[in-house]
């Protein structure tokens, strides 16, 4: 029998004013195993730690239920008053009478009545508490970033600062990420290039870094601080050491007919192909979709000018095992896919583009080597239409109910840039609302508007109608006036909204890091830790999280960094004592509970058991308390009870239950 | 004796049930056992065997012994009443009544068990003759004449009227109750009674167990058949459930449990069986850990630790149910057989 | 119904509620001041999937009348897979019970994120009334737990 | 059945098994039961007929601990069993010889009874090489004929089919024995008020005497030690309580072995109070199908148990009370 104490707190007047602490104390006294009851102002604080503590000594108390607000808030802070007092900190279980009881109910005496029972429940489970040891893991120092854009390339240069080594893990055959296919970027109009490269440079020449690109991750297992990886390096088909970025396989590649993934599509490029020409590492992949090597087995016309015998057709994809400490999920973006959208008639018409199309337009490098023409005729257009929020802001399942923040800002950068270098050309912006908070944002619009004379109309496009003259016309709204508008254009930009990579949903599930249902990574608390995965060891840096734009993706690679590193600065971990366990002579072997383990954490061996004078060599389930997290997925999956959980056993459950019901 | 027209049956339970309890044979779901007498109950008296025995009536399979109330950290106990109330239990046949006799020597006996003993005083048994006794009885064996029950009240259905002749003074007092429902019976109606034994008796004969040799089966047999090899084959298609205990009328064994009501603990004492596993489990295990010893300890029990302590009476009946409803298929008579036919081949 | 006819029927209601998602939505409830009747007791349990049906038929024969499950949602789960084991072993839990000819209001399972303090103090509200409509459990209860 | 003996014989001659399990001629005529035969002159009792219903798979678990292999004589229903048990390592694939033996429907005594049948001396038709549709039983009052068809297992009406899903070699001829649809009983109840539903397992159940026979026969109830019988719940009760706790045995039963029950049947067979058990497995390998589409237990050795797998749309527990 244990010999419990109860602690009520007052909370000043949040539990007292509604709830009669003194009656809750006095009423537990009546509770088997309960020898002392006390009531105090407030329980958490150092004097209200001390009666605890001073309770456990003199009444040799081995167990402690605390009556106050959520555990959430305090359970750290009472077991941890326990441990001072030398009791186990596992045998402190707190009866939530604030949160639960006293905050929602008016009447005195039904919240009375209503915080002597959640007391019970919690005697009662105390009754059943053991006294439990958190175990010890080592950290790995070592940290992967999976991505390899802006986001993920800031937080490992961060680590790699710091002194631990960084891999990054890249599943295009560079690193740059939408970022490097930017023209521009607001509101300063910079040159993304010219920001960017210097810091993909910068990373790859970094003696911590490890750049693995055209590779992705495959399995996960582990957990924090000891996290197990498989990398699958794809086949470039190109040996990485030889190669030295010449160039001329890809000049000489007789296949030239592969959609630029780079160039979002609107040209072509080689069969066997960097990128972009500041492609990190500057060594090309062979697409084999495309190579006629690949598909017919003759050609081999870029093994034959390669001087540096780099081509190597054999190659296999490899795959590497690495342990980390950390992991920062840099999955970044893309555009949604618009075949929802046929009023738009992106996939009519070659002249209704995207916005990151725009950017690729613009660009120098581009398929239009940067001057604004209609991809359909190559004219120049008169009139350009943006139409914002495609997308974005959606009610319906056929977008995404989210704004995503950057496009009120690219959209004016657009429309700028066009009025700048070709001031013939009308754009029009049909918004719902312009969105402009943050530092030099506003005045940034505002230069659109007035300095540069781009025409906003507050309203939808209903319709983008391709007209046999080869002109789309544009029917929209204009809220202000209230009128219906039609305007012929040469080009529409559609505001596409941003998605989080479609990838992602896979490698939050290998990672267990919880994701919500638009695919953004959660974070551990939505304000106060905006960088972390609910799941230990698990970082969020970048659009992975959420929408935003450049800035903030650097301030928050930097804050994943930061939090990255300060975990690889420990030696050790604690683990969290309450994980699941087998009773040997329950088992039957039947690897029900190993099915839906998500750690992985039950294995199997044949052991000699001794079954009350039966011995015999049995399958048995056993649990790495290391990998368990407690979820209590295998004990309800385990028929025979064998499994149960540490700290929420099944009688514990059983427990509370009765003594909510009695 | 007298009679009484089977249409009239109903009038007759009525009668007996305005003053006291009445179990009789009732169909419930498609199964005949012993259950409460109720107006829209569908009797059934033409099944010759219920499912469970009626030993329930009187030792039923849970009682609560006695109750504890919590109050704050003050328990009070109250204990269960002892049964005060007259009852009957109509229709069971010979072998159910001397499966009685068997639960008597057991609970009758010094220490006497209150709660079964006050039943017995307050239970009268109006037995019923088997019309048509069926092949898995073996009731002859045990000297059983199911064609006489000895019960407080015989009781024979001939051509659509019962027969009734009480043999003990409760038996009397029952008949006096239900005098008025009951007619004399005449010399022929002897007759036809005389002529339904002999019938009974004469299948009896012809029943494919009634020769079955009890041979070698006593209390002295303790070691010869404890030790035998035979077990070892015996048990084997043994699936461990109670199916044989349960529907068993002289198994007595009973386990003592605690249910926890939130507001305290009833204390309440449940059939076992001794083919379960956690069968008189005790801290430190359970002294039969394998089936063989389990399955070994149900027949040793009936044939030879029984009638060591009971002046040679076996607590077997012959029924037949566990023949019947034994999910393997085994049975009494077949371990009986078994160790006949390995004393024949030495 | 009459003001003291309701005062008559207390329901006894168990909410086991996750610790990563439901039980932070109770605190917010909470904290958000969003009331709803003191008959729903909340027990923790660390995931959705941690509900063992033995739980619920346990409270259901102490004389529970209404027994509430609230996770994650789909995909939120802190184990990532919890709360889609809990979902379907749920469901047939309580298919089974409505099968039986148990009331299927008296049992539910909503997901209730950390956020969303609101949909805990409506479900709860919501769940209370139905309860309330369908009265006593009768059904499942032993009737040695009755008082 | 000479076949198998012959061949029963072979493998214990020639070594390839150390015993063989099947079935021994009972002392009535219907009460074969399931036997182990280690020697050669053993064999002589040996039967398979109409009445060797026991569905052997189970006592797989155990002959897979002894020495040397087991010839084990499966029905094609069995063969459903023993796929999940060797999916759940309870028995050993390599420890058995399969002899997939041919089955046309087996037979129940209890439905032989019901017509009326009592004292039975002999029963012809009942062999498993007779073509005969009709029984014939010589009674002690009398012969009775009763049709093959009417005297079968409820399981075999609603019979999974005559292929043998896994064996070594297969003796016999099987014959599909469906006439009915498995789910019409369950779907008949589902139609019901939750009054009469109540009331129709309250008053199946209320003969319920916790002999554990429906669950000690079951094949996938194969624990060690049974939730029912450990303290782990505190839930090792043995009272026959007319309240909650059949009810909670049997829910709990059949929610253990969902998507893990094969629909063998044995349960049903075995109860001695007649409890249609079945209507529960029943009731969920219908869910089951319904929800998460169709799901047979035991069709192989590999596939993921519908309650130890999920997709991310799969339906909420709501769906239970949209039904109506």
């Amino acid at each position: 029998m244990q010999r419990i104490g109860v602690f009520v707190c007052h909370c000043g007047s949040n539990i007292a004013a509604t709830v009669d602490v003194k009656k809750v104390a006095e009423m537990t006294l009546l509770e088997p195993g309960v020898v002392h009851a006390e009531d105090y102002q407030y329980m958490c604080s150092e004097a209200g730690q001390e009666k605890i503590i001073a309770a456990i000594k003199e009444k040799n108390l081995t167990g402690v239920v605390v009556c106050s607000c959520s555990p959430r808030m305090h359970e750290t802070t009472f077991r941890k008053a326990a441990e001072k007092a030398g009791l186990n900190p596992y045998m402190v279980e707190i009866a939530n009478i604030r949160e639960h009881c006293s905050w929602i109910h008016k009447d005195m005496e039904e919240a009375t009545e209503k915080a002597v029972i959640l007391a019970r429940a919690a005697i009662a489970k105390v009754n059943l508490n053991a006294p439990l040891k958190p175990g010890e893991s080592r950290v790995t120092k070592r940290a992967l970033i999976i991505g390899g854009g802006i986001a993920g390339i800031q937080t490992a240069l961060d680590i790699a600062d710091a002194g631990y080594e960084v891999d990054i893990v890249e599943k295009e055959p560079s690193i740059g990420g939408r970022m490097s296919q930017l023209d521009k970027t607001f509101p300063t109009l910079d040159c993304s290039a010219c920001i960017l490269t210097p810091k993909m440079v910068e990373a790859s020449a970094h003696e911590k870094i490890h750049i693995h690109t055209y590779s992705e991750v495959e399995k996960v297992s582990g957990f924090v601080g000891d996290f197990t990886v498989d990398i699958r390096k794809k086949a470039r088909y190109v040996d990485m050491d030889k190669c030295t970025g010449c160039g001329v396989c890809q000049e000489k590649c007789p296949s030239k007919k592969a959609a630029s993934e780079f160039n979002r599509g609107l040209n072509t490029r080689s069969a066997i192909y960097t990128p972009f020409a500041q492609a990190i590492p500057n060594v090309p992949v062979i697409d084999t979709e495309n190579c006629i090597k690949f598909k017919t087995g003759k050609c081999g016309v870029c093994s034959k000018v390669c001087q540096a015998g780099a081509i190597d057709y054999t190659q296999k994809d490899e795959i590497i095992t690495e342990k980390y400490g950390a992991i920062v999920v840099a999955t970044g973006f893309d555009t949604i896919k618009l075949d929802n959208y046929d009023e738009y008639a992106y996939n009519q018409s070659k002249d209704v583009i995207t916005s990151l199309e725009l950017e690729r337009i613009m660009n120098a490098a581009g398929p239009t080597k940067g001057h604004l023409e209609r991809l359909s005729d190559g004219k120049a257009p008169k009139e350009m239409v943006f139409v914002q929020c495609v997308g974005s802001r959606c009610s319906d399942d056929r977008g995404k109910p989210y704004c995503s923040k950057i496009c009120c800002m690219y959209t004016a950068k657009h429309a700028m840039l066009i009025r700048d270098k070709y001031p013939d050309v009308n754009v029009t912006v049909f918004y719902i609302d312009v969105r402009t908070p943050g530092k030099n944002f506003d005045e940034f619009y505002r230069r659109a508007v007035e300095q540069y004379g781009v025409n906003y109309i507050k309203g939808q496009v209903g319709k983008v109608i391709p007209q046999p003259n080869g002109k789309l016309l544009v029917q929209g709204s204009d809220l202000l006036d209230n009128k219906q508008i039609l305007k012929e254009a040469d080009m529409v930009v559609l505001a596409t909204a941003i998605e989080p990579n479609p990838g992602v949903r896979k490698i939050a599930t290998m990672l267990t890091a919880s994701i919500d249902t638009n695919n953004f990574l959660t974070e551990a608390h939505a304000k106060l830790r905006p960088v972390e995965s609910p799941t230990a060891g698990i970082f969020l840096s970048g659009v992975c999280q959420g929408p935003k734009d450049i800035p903030e993706t650097v301030a928050q690679a930097g804050a994943a960094a930061v939090k990255a590193i300060g975990l690889l600065a420990k030696d050790k971990l604690m683990t969290n004592p309450c994980t699941a366990q087998s009773d040997e002579l329950l088992c039957n072997g039947c690897s029900t509970c190993a099915n839906v383990c998500p750690y992985g954490a039950i294995t199997y061996e044949e052991r000699q058991v001794n079954d009350h004078g039966i011995r015999e060599t049995r399958r048995l389930a056993v649990v790495n308390s290391a990998l368990c997290q407690g979820c209590g997925a295998c004990t309800v999956a385990c028929p025979s009870g064998a499994m149960d959980l540490q700290g929420f056993s099944n009688r514990q459950i059983l427990a509370e239950v009765d003594a909510i019901c009695q | 004796m007298y009679k009484i027209a089977k249409e009239n049956l109903s009038a007759l339970f009525r009668l007996i049930a305005e003053s006291q309890e009445l179990y009789l044979p009732v169909r419930t779901a498609e199964q005949v056992n012993f259950g409460v007498w109720r107006e829209d109950a569908e009797v059934d008296l033409d099944t010759l065997k219920s499912v469970k025995s009626p030993k329930d009536a009187f030792f039923p399979q849970s009682e609560n012994l006695y109750t504890c109330i919590k109050e704050g950290k003050k328990i009070q106990i109250e204990p269960e009443a002892l049964k005060e109330q007259k009852f009957v239990v109509f229709g069971m046949k010979a072998c159910d009544v001397q499966g009685v006799q068997v639960l008597d020597k057991v609970f009758l006996a010094d220490p006497v068990d209150t709660f079964y003993a006050a039943r017995r005083d307050h239970g009268t048994i109006v037995a019923m003759a088997c019309h048509e006794p069926e092949e898995s009885c073996f009731c002859k064996v045990f000297g059983i004449d199911c064609a006489e029950p000895a019960a407080d009240v015989a009781t024979w259905m001939v051509e659509g009227n019962l027969y009734w002749k009480s043999l003990t003074e409760k038996g009397e007092a029952l008949t006096k109750d239900v005098e008025s429902l009951l007619e004399s019976a005449d010399d022929a109606d002897e007759k036809k009674v005389e002529d339904e034994k002999a019938a009974i008796r004469s299948i009896v004969e012809k029943l494919p167990y009634s020769n079955l040799s009890l041979e070698g089966w006593n209390g002295d047999a303790l070691s010869e058949k404890f030790d035998s090899p035979l077990w070892e084959e015996l048990y084997k298609p043994c699936l461990a459930c109670g199916t044989c205990t349960f529907v068993c009328p002289t198994c007595q064994c009973y386990d003592i449990k605690d249910y926890n009501t939130g507001h305290g603990v009833k204390r309440y004492r449940c059939w076992d069986s001794c083919m379960y596993s956690d069968f008189t489990m005790m801290a430190h295990g359970n002294n039969r850990t394998s089936q063989m010893q389990r399955y070994r300890q149900r027949f040793m029990h009936k044939l030879v630790y029984f009638p060591a302590n009971n002046d040679g009476m076996y607590s077997c009946v012959g029924c037949g149910r566990c023949v019947e409803k034994c999910p393997a298929s085994l049975n009494i008579v077949k371990v009986i057989k078994a160790f006949q036919k390995q004393g024949g081949d030495k | 119904m009459s003001i003291e006819a309701k005062e008559e029927f207390r329901p006894k209601i168990v909410a086991f509620c996750c610790n990563w998602c439901s039980y932070a939505g109770a605190d917010l409830a909470g904290s958000s001041r969003l009331g709803y009747p003191a008959d729903v007791k909340i027990i923790r349990v660390p995931c959705s999937c941690r509900v063992n049906p033995m739980f619920i038929l346990r409270a259901f024969e102490k004389g529970a009348d209404g027994v509430i499950m609230c996770g994650c949602h789909p995909g939120d789960c802190h184990y990532s897979t919890g709360n889609y084991y809990a979902r379907r072993r749920m469901t047939l839990l309580f298919s089974m019970l409505d099968y039986i000819g148990v009331e299927n209001g008296r049992t539910r399972v909503e997901w209730v994120s950390a956020a969303e303090g609101v949909k805990f103090s409506t479900t709860m509200n919501e769940f209370v009334e139905k309860i309330r409509s369908l009265g006593k459990n009768v059904r499942l209860e032993d009737l040695r737990c009755r008082k | 059945m000479q076949e198998v003996i012959n061949r029963a014989k072979e493998l214990l001659a020639d070594g390839t098994v150390a015993r063989v399990l099947g079935w021994k001629a009972g002392d009535l005529p219907y009460n074969p039961e399931p036997a182990y035969f280690e020697s050669v002159e053993s064999l002589e009792d040996f039967v398979y007929n109409g009445f060797c219903g026991a569905n052997l798979s189970k006592y797989m678990i155990e002959a897979s601990k002894l020495e040397g292999k087991t010839m084990v004589c499966l029905k094609p229903c069995d063969t459903y069993s023993f796929n999940q048990l060797i999916k759940e390592h309870r028995v050993d694939r390599d420890k058995a010889y399969i002899v997939g033996v041919g089955c046309k429907g087996k037979l129940d005594i209890e439905k032989i009874r019901k017509q009326g049948v009592k004292g039975i001396e002999s029963i012809k038709g009942a062999e498993i090489t007779d073509e005969a549709d009709n029984l014939t039983i010589q009674t002690l009052y009398g012969e009775k004929t009763c049709s093959y068809a009417d005297a079968m297992l409820e399981r075999c009406h609603v019979c999974k089919g005559k292929e043998h899903k896994i064996y070594d070699e297969i003796i016999g001829e099987s014959k599909d024995t469906k006439d009915a649809d498995r789910f019409t009983e369950v779907a008949r109840i589902e139609a019901m008020s939750p009054e009469e539903k109540f009331a129709f397992f309250q008053k199946e159940l209320s003969k319920c005497i916790r002999c554990n026979a429906c669950r000690n026969v079951c094949p996938a109830c194969s624990c060690r030690k049974c939730v029912f019988d450990s303290n782990k719940f505190d839930s090792a009760q043995k009272a026959n309580v007319d309240s909650f706790e059949e009810k909670m045995f049997h829910i709990i039963r059949a929610f253990h072995v969902a998507g893990r029950c094969t629909d063998c049947g044995e349960c049903s067979r075995v109860c001695p109070q007649g409890i249609p058990l079945h209507l529960f497995n029943r009731k969920f390998i219908k869910d089951i199908n319904e929800f998460y589409g169709d799901f047979q237990a035991g069709e192989d050795t590999e596939a993921r148990g519908p309650l130890t797998d999920f997709t991310f749309d799969d339906v909420e527990p709501g769906i239970v009370g949209e039904r109506g």
